[in-house]
């Protein structure tokens, strides 16, 4: 079908993004309305750049990894984790950024979990960083809840067919953080070491961690 | 609103494609709109709930071709305009023209933002004792609100079991539309996915909403 | 499958809007579109559940924004390079390149232009009793077909009574893969607006579809 | 919302019909795709002018009207049209173009019947000559079956709010034609009279045949 192969009208099937001259014309507006925003009085382009830095500079998935490699490497952590991640996060000092609800969901060999928000875009920032756009795009969000298989699959993931799948879809305020297993060969390394395996996907649920000596 | 963002289980999208290294930003007014948003919003202009209300209310042609960050933008002018923060005479100027309406909290300034990167809690005290528990089957109400609602439309006449409890949250279908918080027990409800599509659908696949107790009917 | 197309109860499209004195074309090109589809499917290229399903298949961003003789157009190219009639390079370069891959009915002529101002005959001897008759009460079974079918959305899972029986007509789930005529019988199925839309709905109106046997179940 | 008023971004609501440059690229891709299968012999252009004579000169909704006249003074032929309307259209010398499987539904004190194809855009060709834009677009087939009142409304057309609507949603080879009620003060009437009354969207059931006297 139209989506499988060089069809004559893909000129039709451009994506803002893809267009300079759209660019531009963005900048343009929202450099207006930030004008207006401003001269009104609601707010103050430094209030906005310390927001882009602290964005850019505080948050990302080294603090999802550091929690990761916590629970990997201590059991009662591990546990505090899965009953209320909120709470056993906060007692970590190094990671002082974290909103209520958040959900801790583990992968076994058995269940393998996987997050979504069919409905907009919803993610957990602090421990994750922005999402992807992949995330907040219609393929995943249409498909994860009804393929989940299949869009693995587009990531190159593979699971064992008897695997169960458990999909969360992300519709209220509760934010899903996958705990995904520790990988063989691990014995022994430190929370800092098992970090660096961590990978943004692995706590998404559309990948793994690192194997030990994969490329970093 | 049964609008093209309640998008779960639809097909024709095509695969999903991730970017390698992909940017924080691909380009430099993504940045600031997603400042503009938190800030705006910090500013009590408006709740979460209604800036995704606009997003959803957008021309579903105009939501589907636009990027993530552009249905920002256009939400936004919407809402600001909608909401009496903005003119559109102003918008169309690109600079002020109408007087200023303050927003509930004031003028957001620099020294908040450490305060709105964590995330806004929406808890809040039980107002009613919880009608459900863990283990209960429940049907999610076959509901169609023009407005904004959080129940997706593959989920709606569909028998799940309650699986956990987060007690009472602000409610969005309320809150979209400035009407109160109006706090709602929370439940995560797993579904087979037989139960959601079909005989033919995958059988070690289990899918999860957290759905809000109106949502929900005993069976 | 669960395209855009499917849009019965979608909110967000906006009002009606009737043109007064509206021409037949509104560019000289739609009408010529509406010739090429109806000649080439004369001349068995394709059937019209598969010319149906190419156009639904079309991206849902380009499905919302394009007119309706531009999704015919595109849906039409697409399929004629899907099927082997023409060949990508050809539609770049604007003429034939390639050897011809003669359609099942052959060249479409003038002189068939009256037959085909007819609408097709669908209707197909009995291959089996049917299942149902006027007065039943059925559900629409809830499937999700990847492919092309004709039971909407907005019923799937829901009861509604047989109203009338049509016979047997070809079957456009497997018509439209190329997988034979597998008639099936229809029925008009009709339903509350409660049952469709929940309890806020208008009690006054009722909806019918046309539903093939197999999109029935009985309860 | 969006739709109900001037926004600053309604360009960027448009439809390629109101652009100009987008038409005359169009031409020039349906010339070529013409060109193309005419060369391989698909097609002859003559048959194609043919069949864009065929359909503005020999279908339209005259064709529905001369239908509905009938049976305003025919009950005989009133009976036979709801019963099988294909059969009792075919026995008609004037009308000689109609498929199978057409249903008339008649309107009635107690009941307002309306046309939509919510998949795609079947409409009785035969009857009704090609569908009007409206009928094709999405705020016609999303909302005829959820609100029809509200669709009603767009055309101006009111029902007591105790009259029962009956949308039928076009979903298979099957074909619906409203018989709309008969205006009152046009006892006496010829067939031919009476079909000067009715409407193309009388025939849907978005609108009302024209009262005597009203302008043509």
């Amino acid at each position: 079908m139209a989506q499988d192969h060089d069809h004559p009208h893909d000129d039709d099937h451009h994506h803002d993004h893809e267009h300079g001259s759209e660019l531009s014309e963005m900048q343009i507006r929202v450099r207006a309305l930030e004008s207006i925003l401003t001269e009104k009085g609601y707010v103050e382009p430094a209030a906005l750049d310390a927001i882009i830095e602290a964005y850019e500079t505080k948050i990302g998935p080294h603090n999802g990894a550091r929690v990761v490699a916590k629970a990997w490497t201590d059991p009662a952590f591990r546990q505090a984790l899965l009953k209320d991640a909120t709470k056993a996060i906060g007692t970590l000092g190094h990671v002082s950024r974290v909103g209520d609800h958040l959900v801790a969901v583990e992968n076994t060999a058995e269940r393998h979990n996987m997050v979504v928000c069919t409905l907009c875009s919803c993610y957990p920032w602090e421990m994750l960083g922005l999402p992807p756009v992949w995330y907040k795009a219609a393929p995943y969000r249409s498909r994860a809840v009804k393929d989940p298989r299949g869009v693995l699959a587009d990531f190159g993931v593979t699971l064992p067919s008897d695997t169960e799948i458990r999909v969360w879809d992300s519709t209220a305020e509760t934010r899903f953080l996958v705990l995904p297993m520790r990988p063989n060969g691990t014995e022994g390394w430190s929370e800092q070491q098992l970090a660096e395996l961590v990978t943004r996907d692995s706590m998404i649920g559309t990948g793994f961690p690192k194997a030990p000596g994969s490329p970093s | 609103m049964n609008g093209v963002h309640d998008m779960g289980g639809m097909d024709g999208f095509g695969k999903v494609e991730a970017e390698p290294n992909e940017p924080m930003f691909h380009e430099q007014w993504e940045g600031r709109v997603l400042a503009l948003v938190r800030a705006m919003g910090a500013a009590g202009a408006f709740n979460i709930d209604t800036s995704r209300f606009y997003r959803e209310a957008l021309p579903p042609h105009v939501y589907l071709s636009s990027s993530y960050y552009k249905k920002w933008l256009l939400g936004l002018e919407d809402l600001l305009v909608d909401k009496g923060f903005v003119d559109a005479d102003e918008v169309k100027a690109g600079h002020a023209l109408k007087e200023t309406k303050a927003p509930r909290r004031g003028k957001f300034t620099a020294d908040q933002v450490e305060r709105i990167m964590v995330r806004g809690a929406f808890g809040r005290p039980a107002p009613a004792p919880a009608k459900f528990k863990a283990g209960d089957r429940v049907r999610a109400r076959n509901i169609h609100p023009a407005t904004h609602t959080r129940l997706p439309r593959y989920v709606r006449g569909h028998v799940g079991i309650v699986e956990r409890d987060h007690g009472c949250h602000v409610f969005p279908d309320s809150a979209s539309m400035e009407a109160g918080e109006n706090p709602q027990w929370l439940y995560t409800v797993v579904f087979d996915s037989a139960e959601l599509w079909g005989a033919d659908a995958d059988p070690t696949v289990k899918i999860s909403i957290d759905a809000f107790e109106p949502y929900l009917e005993p069976i």
